[in-house]
């Protein structure tokens, strides 16, 4: 069993190296197979291990494929190890990217560089399962950069278009300063501990750092900066909504289900270095608290409908991270979990949108698709519901309801980080209904082409059933009380209790939180429904547009870096274009051109001149020697 | 013998090269070509014939000495251990591949070219092989006419000004060497009586504080500018740029990797102590090289330019390693000179093709040739991913070691270095952006990779991914000749060194190497949490 | 009667007749004027000479001055044939004038 | 004199029987190639009378002369550097119309001029070697009448060189004035029993370190130098940059040894400034000259420069720099001068920089043994200028002149840039083609080229096994009294 496990990344590097070298001369239907087949393959081992684990339940599986390399007692090997986190992790990617390599084949059909497309994609899927069954932080961060690479190469995939390379570098580069923080992180942990196995850290941590100490404090903070340059999160968040170039279902594995979710990754698996650093941990809290409100804000005044969407993933990202910041591991992991089947969902909906309207994005042109396109419609709303976390229907209520109960009643909990999750649930479903209404509703402004086929709305169906039945595995305990997840995480990820008091009256909270998702359903109905003269009346306030302008730009962040980072590098890079260095060595050669100049002047060629030299070497040597 | 046989085949192909041009024009291509791969044939053979594991006791494999020039203890000394074997193993690689770029590029004088070649070749060899510190310096030099003929007259517009740039940093360089290597010369043979340029001997020169700074400084001079270090780096660019595409590769490639060999080699063990007082500062350069070489990479906008600013950016790493004192960063430095001399060399391949096809090296006239050659456009991002260290290729495992090290040694300044890599990605993706994505502002036809070019370049592929995955070869083969450059910096070794002093030096140096020990414990690899 | 002259007074006027030959060959332009200043320098170095050998009472010093007149009367010969030919070139003896060679 | 004498002084004896031979002949019956023939075969057979005096400790011809193995290889090398220089003289003259044959006895009696200075130890017997040398110097300076910038070159030599002997005699009567003798042991022995040197004396020197300044070239005796080389033959440049300056040389050092002039800073410090004014006057001259005889002559003088660094080191491995570094300056600017002169014609010779553009294209063989001799000059391995240059800089290190050293290297890059900008010109690709090369009757061909080869094949040779010429150097100078005393 354990020694399957090598397959699972094996399978899509292997079906991406077949692409690059094949790519050019394969059919696209061959490219298709190789590309969604490997994928599925590895899909399929990944459950044959999954029921395996779940029945046997051992603690972990570990395989050392081989050794990477051993330099004085620093030798870290390209080593899987499969525990219920990754388990979790490697189910959502494999499962997922599945159907969303099948969703591709469609939805990239008439594209030229199809291979290319199906190439990245593989790589990418198998660096992620590297990055989430690495035994070490150093194969860790090789999957790490690895998916950095191929966000960059996706989204920059039509590259005939400036702007989607430029978004990609922002992308690869902005993720980059993450992770230089990141490595300096390792670099302190491997002198602390002389090694980066991670389970070997983990064990060590607590003999090495009383709780608070500082070095646990620094570590604990480089890491987080690795996982806010990843999972898009304050300060690091300006790359995600421009990711949004690539291609929609790149849009949905990448930048909505998976890669975005290894910082969520990174933080639980070393959970440990946490814990013992409480002021990190809070800040951790405090990150996601911040970043899921203002992206809350900004998701509401985008018209593009991924840019809604991007900027809604980065902000149920910010509620993963409230769940790590206050302890609640495993419900943030559930969130991940739940979070990637709707997200997913949206995407793929969205991305069916834009395809039968010709690439259109723009809500504002979108509208009435409700009969025209059934299918994708009641998918969609499913995976809005979900998102917007309508109570006992949806998977999200479940997982979201979770995070909030724990902000508060946690330990680590408070009530200014409640607050902030629950404005950002009311806010949440606000945006995600007005996207609903805006798109579906009212009548309809763009030509629809044929309908979806097969293969994109059968994913679109499966992952709406998962988005519904995936909340009923985890229910809290005043109704159901079933905990298959949070047993299942129980041996990984330390468990989390409320506060007794508040844990009386749970159900009133979760009361709270459903009225106030319902509320931003009613809102956005106003809104966008019922009377839009309403909306009008509010744009027409001065103040009010700035602040939609200041919203719409993601408060500004861009501009922000643009002025301290962008700007101020290119200057100096340009002014120095030329090498000052140099000047000063070109100038030492002027130097001695004109001493030649000088010289030459006595060369005159008359003669009694050369006398006058030699006499006046004669007095000289004559002075000299009378003199001294 | 096999080592005077790896220099004689060169030179000998050489003159041949040279000479067969008469008979016919194509002879001398195949002659070069053989003669490194015949030189190619015995490293490996050297290479596979003595399993890493046997290296263990004394680093060195094969050592050869005759005596030269008696009168002044000047001897034909090559000796080879697995510093010197490695970098041979690359010269001659790169060298076949220079060989084979030069097939269609270089059309006049095709017979001297290749003579020089060769030459250049040969002398790198020499500098790798010799323990002779006067035949070093005589190599040394050997390797620079050559190269300064192979800009000089098959180089770009501006040749003459970039070969009279280069050779004469090097040759001021070079002489300031000389001096030091004169100057250990003779305190060596006033301490003792013997007048010798033995590498092995000068070792155990005890030398005053004074001196040692001094002489170390001379040393520095030349591997400094060789490698180069900023403020000594603007000869690089300049020769980069204008060199014919296997003239870059073997300057890129070899040449710098001489000055970081002869840091290795001879500034590490020969000065311990003056090392380790300078190394805060080494370090320093280290870091503001890699800085600004990236910064200014950026801006430019002739390819061949760029990548030798990238170049120097990337040498910042070994000098910073290299004076970290410990096995993780010369390990590292080790990994960095090939994977750099891979990466850096296939890139400036990559822009020779782009010459030899647009005739112009300046990227603002390039774009969208992913769509029109797929195959340089996949070789060329992974070559770009390797020189921004991207996890899985050399360059990741060389850059990782060397900040692993730096980090014992200096924090800070390790940080730094590390916000390099960020910078690095800046510069690297400029590349892809330009040539490969965003469309070209006038149409140019661009055929795709040759099978003679897919020839040349899958092999550095294939190089650079084993490199990244299992680089463990090569890191057991460097490993022994490591430890020995390193143990002048074990404590143990400084006081056991400072004892064999006592007699024939005087007092100071004692005490200096007293403190030193304290100082490099305070400073150097040991890693107990701070 | 005789009256004695001091070996440093001789010495002197030797040294002097050799500065009279140095400054006429700074100043002077005729190529023939140059010759003949440096011929009055030789002279000069001549009587040194022979003062210093009556200073040791040795023959020596007049050894050297007939060499020194032999070897002048040489370079006078070939000096004028020079003198000949540039004059045939330049039409003039200005040393000034021939200056081709110059940088 | 005793025959005994008459065998020492057989390499003189024999140069002087061959100048009388040749004139002879001349007035019988002119012709080159046989007037050629008698000289070479005089100054081979000199040199072979050598090889019979081997072994000689130091045999004096009281009080004029000695011979001692310093004498013997320094005349050694001024012979094979005249007979060099006399076979390229042949290639050379046979082109001009100028009456050739006087050429031959001028050359000789100029060799036998300086054989005697490196044997001298009497002023008596300097200033007639030193005359010798000069005299039938003018005349060869300007040989070529016709050439205007040969006659001027002449006057202008001949003005200075008499100036200057006159200061050199001068210098003599002071010397001699105050020690009461000429010879150079009884002058060391005068200045042994002086607690200080009094002012006549030091006068007297300085005035003899003008003479001799004025020969070898340095700074400020320079100025003559690059009008003389450019508008003498290149054969005659190459005399004077060699043959003359060896003869000097090799004076200085002898009297040097002989009175231990190393003990006195007063002379040290005048030699030191001389040294390194002449290294920077010789390189920034030359920088950015476009005239490749004067370039040569520029650097000729910096060369000295260098050699006064060895010199300056006073003990024996200086001498030994000294020597060697004139051994590599021999061969290399013989040879630089033998390929202007291959490549000159009737008019004029090639000395300008564009006669060489492209030279590689058209003539590889000549081109490539130009590049040889100009690396030499810039001291870069492969060559003998190389090994020299390290003799000299070991020299200096080992008496630890640093500011010495260090001038050189510096100097020496300067130099770089010179002797890199010919060789650019030469590879840069020519604007006319491959020229109809003349074909030169054989033995011009033999006696240019095959000079040519020797000296580039000799180049090598020292350049990548000195061991022998060092070896030969030492035993020599072993056999030189005043060296094995220090």
């Amino acid at each position: 069993m354990e020694n399957l496990l090598w397959l699972i990344p094996a399978l899509p590097f292997l079906g991406a190296t077949l692409l690059v070298l094949f790519g050019t001369r394969l059919s696209k239907t061959l490219a298709a197979v190789i590309g969604v087949g490997s994928v599925g393959v590895s899909a399929l081992i990944t459950l044959l291990l999954g029921i395996g684990f779940l029945s046997a339940r051992p603690a972990f599986y570990h395989q050392e494929v081989w050794q990477w390399f051993s330099v004085a007692d620093f030798n870290p090997s390209i080593a899987f190890h499969l525990d219920a986190l990754s388990m979790v992790f490697i189910f959502v990617i494999t499962f997922v990217g599945f159907l969303i390599h099948l969703y591709a084949t469609a939805y990239m059909a008439d594209e030229p560089d199809f291979s290319r497309f199906f190439a990245c994609m593989n790589l990418f899927v198998g660096s992620m399962l590297v990055l989430v069954m690495a035994d070490n932080l150093l194969l860790l961060y090789l999957g790490w950069e690895g998916v950095g690479l191929c966000s960059y190469l996706l989204i920059g995939f039509w590259y005939k278009e400036p702007a989607n390379g430029y978004a990609a570098r922002k992308a690869f580069i902005i993720t980059r300063v993450g992770d230089t923080a990141m490595a300096i992180g390792l670099f302190m942990l491997f002198q602390l501990f002389g090694t980066l196995n991670i389970q070997t850290i983990l064990a060590e941590a607590p003999e090495a750092w009383a709780v608070g100490s500082q070095m646990a404090v620094i570590v604990a903070l480089l890491l987080l900066g690795g996982a806010v340059g990843k999972s898009g999160q304050l300060p690091l968040q300006t790359w995600l909504p421009d990711a949004m170039a690539g291609p929609t279902p790149v849009s949905a594995l990448i930048h909505a289900a998976t890669m975005v979710t290894a910082g969520v990754y990174l933080i639980a698996r070393m959970y440990v270095v946490f814990e013992l650093a409480p002021v990190a941990q809070l800040t951790v809290a405090i990150v996601g608290a911040v970043t899921l409100l203002l992206a809350g804000f900004s998701a509401l005044t985008q018209y593009d409908l991924k840019r809604v969407l991007a900027y809604s993933t980065i902000s149920q990202i910010g509620y993963m991270f409230l769940a790590l910041g206050v302890g609640a591991w495993s419900a943030g992991i559930f969130h991940f979990m739940i979070h990637a089947f709707f997200k997913a969902l949206l995407f793929l909906c969205a991305g069916a949108i834009i395809l039968t309207l010709h690439h259109e994005q723009d809500m504002r042109q979108m509208g009435g698709l409700r009969k025209s396109m059934p299918v994708v419609f009641w998918t969609f709303l499913i995976g809005a519901a979900s998102l917007a976390a309508l109570p006992l229907i949806t998977a999200g209520f479940y997982s979201k309801d979770q995070i909030l109960w724990y902000t508060l009643a946690g330990p680590g909990g408070n009530v200014w980080l409640y607050a902030a999750g629950l404005a950002g649930a009311f806010i949440t479903s606000i945006y995600t209904f007005r996207m609903v209404f805006m798109t579906f509703y009212g009548e309809s402004k763009t030509h629809v082409s044929h309908p979806p086929g097969k293969r994109i709305t059968v994913p679109l169906i499966i992952l709406a059933i998962l988005s519904v039945v995936g909340g009923f595995i985890e229910l809290p305990h005043n109704f159901g009380h079933v905990v298959l997840f949070s047993d299942l995480l129980a041996p990984v990820l330390p468990g989390i209790t409320a506060g007794k008091i508040l844990a009386a009256n749970e159900w009133l909270f979760q009361l709270l939180a459903a009225l106030f998702s319902l509320g931003g359903v009613f809102v956005a109905y106003l809104f966008y429904l019922k009377s839009p003269s309403l909306l009008r009346s509010v744009k027409r306030s001065g103040t009010a547009m700035a602040l939609h302008r200041f919203w719409h730009t993601g408060w500004g962040f861009d501009a922000l870096y643009n002025t301290l980072f962008v700007q101020p590098y290119v200057y100096l890079s340009n002014i120095n274009k030329r090498d000052v260095i140099d000047s000063f060595y070109t100038g030492l050669a002027r130097v001695a051109e004109g001493f030649h100049v000088m010289f030459s002047q006595t060369q005159n060629g008359i003669l009694r001149n050369y006398v006058m030299g030699i006499v006046v070497g004669a007095i000289m040597i004559l002075t000299i020697s009378l003199l001294l | 013998m096999i080592l005077v046989w790896l220099i004689v085949i060169l030179m000998v192909g050489g003159l041949l090269a040279w000479l067969s041009k008469k008979w016919h024009p194509v002879l001398p291509r195949w002659i070069a070509l053989f003669a490194v791969l015949a030189d190619l044939g015995l490293a490996l053979y050297l290479w596979l014939r003595t399993p890493a594991a046997t290296l263990g006791a004394s680093p060195w494999l094969v050592r050869l000495e005759v005596p030269w020039i008696p009168q002044w203890g000047v001897n034909f000394i090559l000796a080879l251990d697995g510093l010197s074997l490695l970098m041979l193993l690359l010269s001659f690689f790169l060298g076949t591949l220079a060989v084979l770029i030069s097939w269609r590029e270089i059309r006049t004088k095709s017979g001297f070219f290749h003579f020089n070649l060769l030459w250049v070749l040969a002398g790198i060899t020499g500098v790798f092989l010799t323990m002779d510190l006067f035949l070093f310096y005589f190599f040394w030099e050997v390797m620079l006419i050559p190269m300064y003929f192979l800009i000089g007259v098959w180089g770009h517009a501006n040749r003459n000004y970039a070969a009279y740039k280069f050779f004469i940093f090097t040759q001021a360089s070079g002489l300031l060497m000389l001096l030091a290597i004169l100057g250990l010369y003779f305190i060596h043979g006033s301490q003792t009586g013997i007048y010798t340029f033995n590498y092995f001997e000068l070792l155990d020169t005890a030398l005053a504080p004074v001196a040692a700074r001094l002489l170390m400084f001379g040393f520095l001079a030349a591997f400094l500018v060789k490698l180069p270090v900023v403020p000594f780096h603007s000869w690089l660019p300049d020769a980069h740029s204008e060199a014919p595409t296997a003239g870059s590769v073997i300057l890129a490639g070899l040449l710098l990797k001489t000055g970081a060999y002869g840091l290795l080699r001879f500034v590490l063990p020969l000065f311990p102590t003056a090392a380790v007082e300078f190394a805060p500062w080494a370090m320093l350069l280290g870091v503001i090289g890699i800085i600004y070489g990236a910064i200014l990479a950026f801006s430019q906008t002739d390819l061949k330019r760029l990548v030798a600013y990238t170049s120097v950016s990337h040498m910042g790493f070994i000098i910073l390693g290299v004076f970290a004192f410990n096995e993780w960063a010369l390990q590292g430095i080790v990994m960095q000179m090939i994977a750099h001399g891979l990466s850096t060399g296939a890139l400036f391949i990559i822009a020779g093709f782009l010459y030899e096809r647009l005739h112009t090296r300046d990227i603002q006239l390039m774009g969208g040739f992913w769509s029109k050659a797929p195959k340089m456009g996949v070789i060329a991002l992974i070559f770009v991913m390797a020189s921004l260290g991207l996890p899985g290729l050399g360059n990741f495992i060389a850059e990782f070691l060397t900040l692993v090290g730096s980090w014992q040694a200096n924090n800070w300044l390790t940080v730094f270095a590390t916000i390099g890599l960020v910078m690095a990605t800046v510069y690297s993706l400029r590349i892809m952006q330009k040539v490969f994505f965003e469309p070209a502002p006038m149409e140019q036809a661009l055929p795709d990779l040759t099978s003679r070019e897919m020839l040349i370049a899958t092999p550095m592929v294939l190089m650079i991914l084993w490199l990244g995955l299992y680089p463990q070869p090569v890191l057991d083969t460097a490993r022994p000749s490591i430890k020995q450059q390193l143990q002048a910096y074990q404590p143990a070794s400084l006081e056991e060194k400072s004892l064999v002093a006592v007699p024939i030096a005087p007092p100071a140096v004692q005490v200096q190497l007293g403190d030193t020990v304290h100082f490099y414990k305070t400073r150097g690899g040991t890693h107990e949490p701070k | 009667m005789s009256t004695t002259v001091s070996m440093e007074a001789a010495l002197l006027l030797a040294g002097i007749l050799f500065m009279l030959g140095l400054i006429s060959v700074l100043i002077r332009r005729n190529i023939i004027f140059m010759l003949i200043s440096v011929e009055i320098m030789l002279n000069a170095t001549g009587l040194a000479f022979i003062v210093a050998g009556t200073r040791w009472v040795q023959p020596d010093g007049q050894i050297m001055f007939i060499f020194i007149l032999t070897m002048a009367a040489a370079e006078v010969s070939v000096g004028l044939a020079l003198i000949l030919q540039i004059y045939h070139q330049l039409k003039t003896l200005d040393s000034d004038a021939a200056n081709f060679m110059k940088g | 004199m005793s025959q005994n004498d008459f065998l020492h002084l057989m390499p003189l004896l024999i140069l002087t029987f061959a100048a009388l031979l040749i004139m002879l002949v001349i007035a019988a019956w002119r012709n080159h190639k046989l007037i050629y023939v008698i000289t070479a075969v005089s100054f081979v057979a000199a040199f072979l009378s050598l090889f019979e005096l081997r072994g000689v400790v130091s045999y004096a011809i009281e009080p004029l002369l000695v011979i001692d193995g310093f004498a013997l290889f320094y005349i050694g090398l001024i012979l094979a550097t005249a007979l060099l220089i006399s076979m390229l003289s042949y290639a050379y003259f046979e082109q001009q119309k100028e009456q050739k044959e006087e050429y031959y006895i001028l050359l000789t009696l100029a060799t036998l001029g300086a054989c005697v200075l490196v044997v001298s130890t009497h002023f008596a017997s300097l200033f007639l070697g030193l005359e010798v040398l000069s005299v039938s110097l003018y005349a060869l300076v300007s040989y070529l009448r016709v050439r205007e910038r040969s006659d001027e070159a002449g006057i202008k030599y001949l003005i200075l060189a008499a100036f200057s002997s006159a200061f050199l005699l001068f210098g003599m009567a002071l010397v001699y004035f105050s020690t009461g003798t000429m010879t150079f042991a009884g002058i060391a022995t005068a200045m042994a029993t002086l607690p200080e040197l009094p002012l006549l004396l030091l006068t007297g020197f300085g005035m003899m370190i003008i003479g001799i300044g004025f020969k070898l070239s340095v700074v400020p005796f320079h100025m003559w130098t690059p009008d003389v080389y450019e508008g003498a033959p290149a054969p005659v440049t190459a005399f004077v940059a060699t043959v003359s300056k060896g003869g000097v040389l090799g004076l200085l050092i002898r009297f040097f040894m002989e009175v231990e002039g190393f003990r006195y800073p007063t002379l040290m410090l005048i030699f030191t400034i001389v040294a390194i004014a002449s290294m920077f006057a010789g390189n920034l001259l030359a920088l950015m000259q476009q005239n490749v005889k004067r370039i040569l002559a520029y650097s000729s003088i910096s060369h000295l420069g260098y050699l006064l660094v060895a010199f300056l080191a006073g003990n024996r491995i200086g001498m030994e720099a000294v020597t060697f570094y004139l051994v590599a300056y021999f061969i290399t600017t013989v040879g630089a001068f033998g390929t202007v002169a291959l490549l000159s014609g009737e008019a004029r010779d090639a000395e300008q920089l564009e006669d060489y553009r492209g030279l590689l294209w058209r003539r590889p063989w000549t081109a490539t043994v130009f590049t040889a001799m100009l690396l030499s000059l810039a001291g870069i391995p492969l060559t003998a200028g190389f090994v020299g240059k390290f003799y000299v800089l070991a020299a200096g290190v080992n008496t630890q002149q640093w500011l010495l050293v260090v001038m050189l290297v510096l100097n020496s890059v300067i130099g770089l840039y010179y002797y890199i900008k010919i060789i650019a010109v030469m590879y840069q690709q020519p604007d006319t083609e491959r020229e109809p090369q003349q074909r030169q009757r054989p033995s011009v061909y033999v006696a240019s080229v095959g000079t040519l080869a020797v000296l580039a094949i000799l180049l090598v040779l020292v350049g990548v096994y000195p061991t022998a010429l060092v070896q030969l150097i030492q035993d020599m100078l072993y056999n030189m009294p005043a060296v094995v005393a220090r």
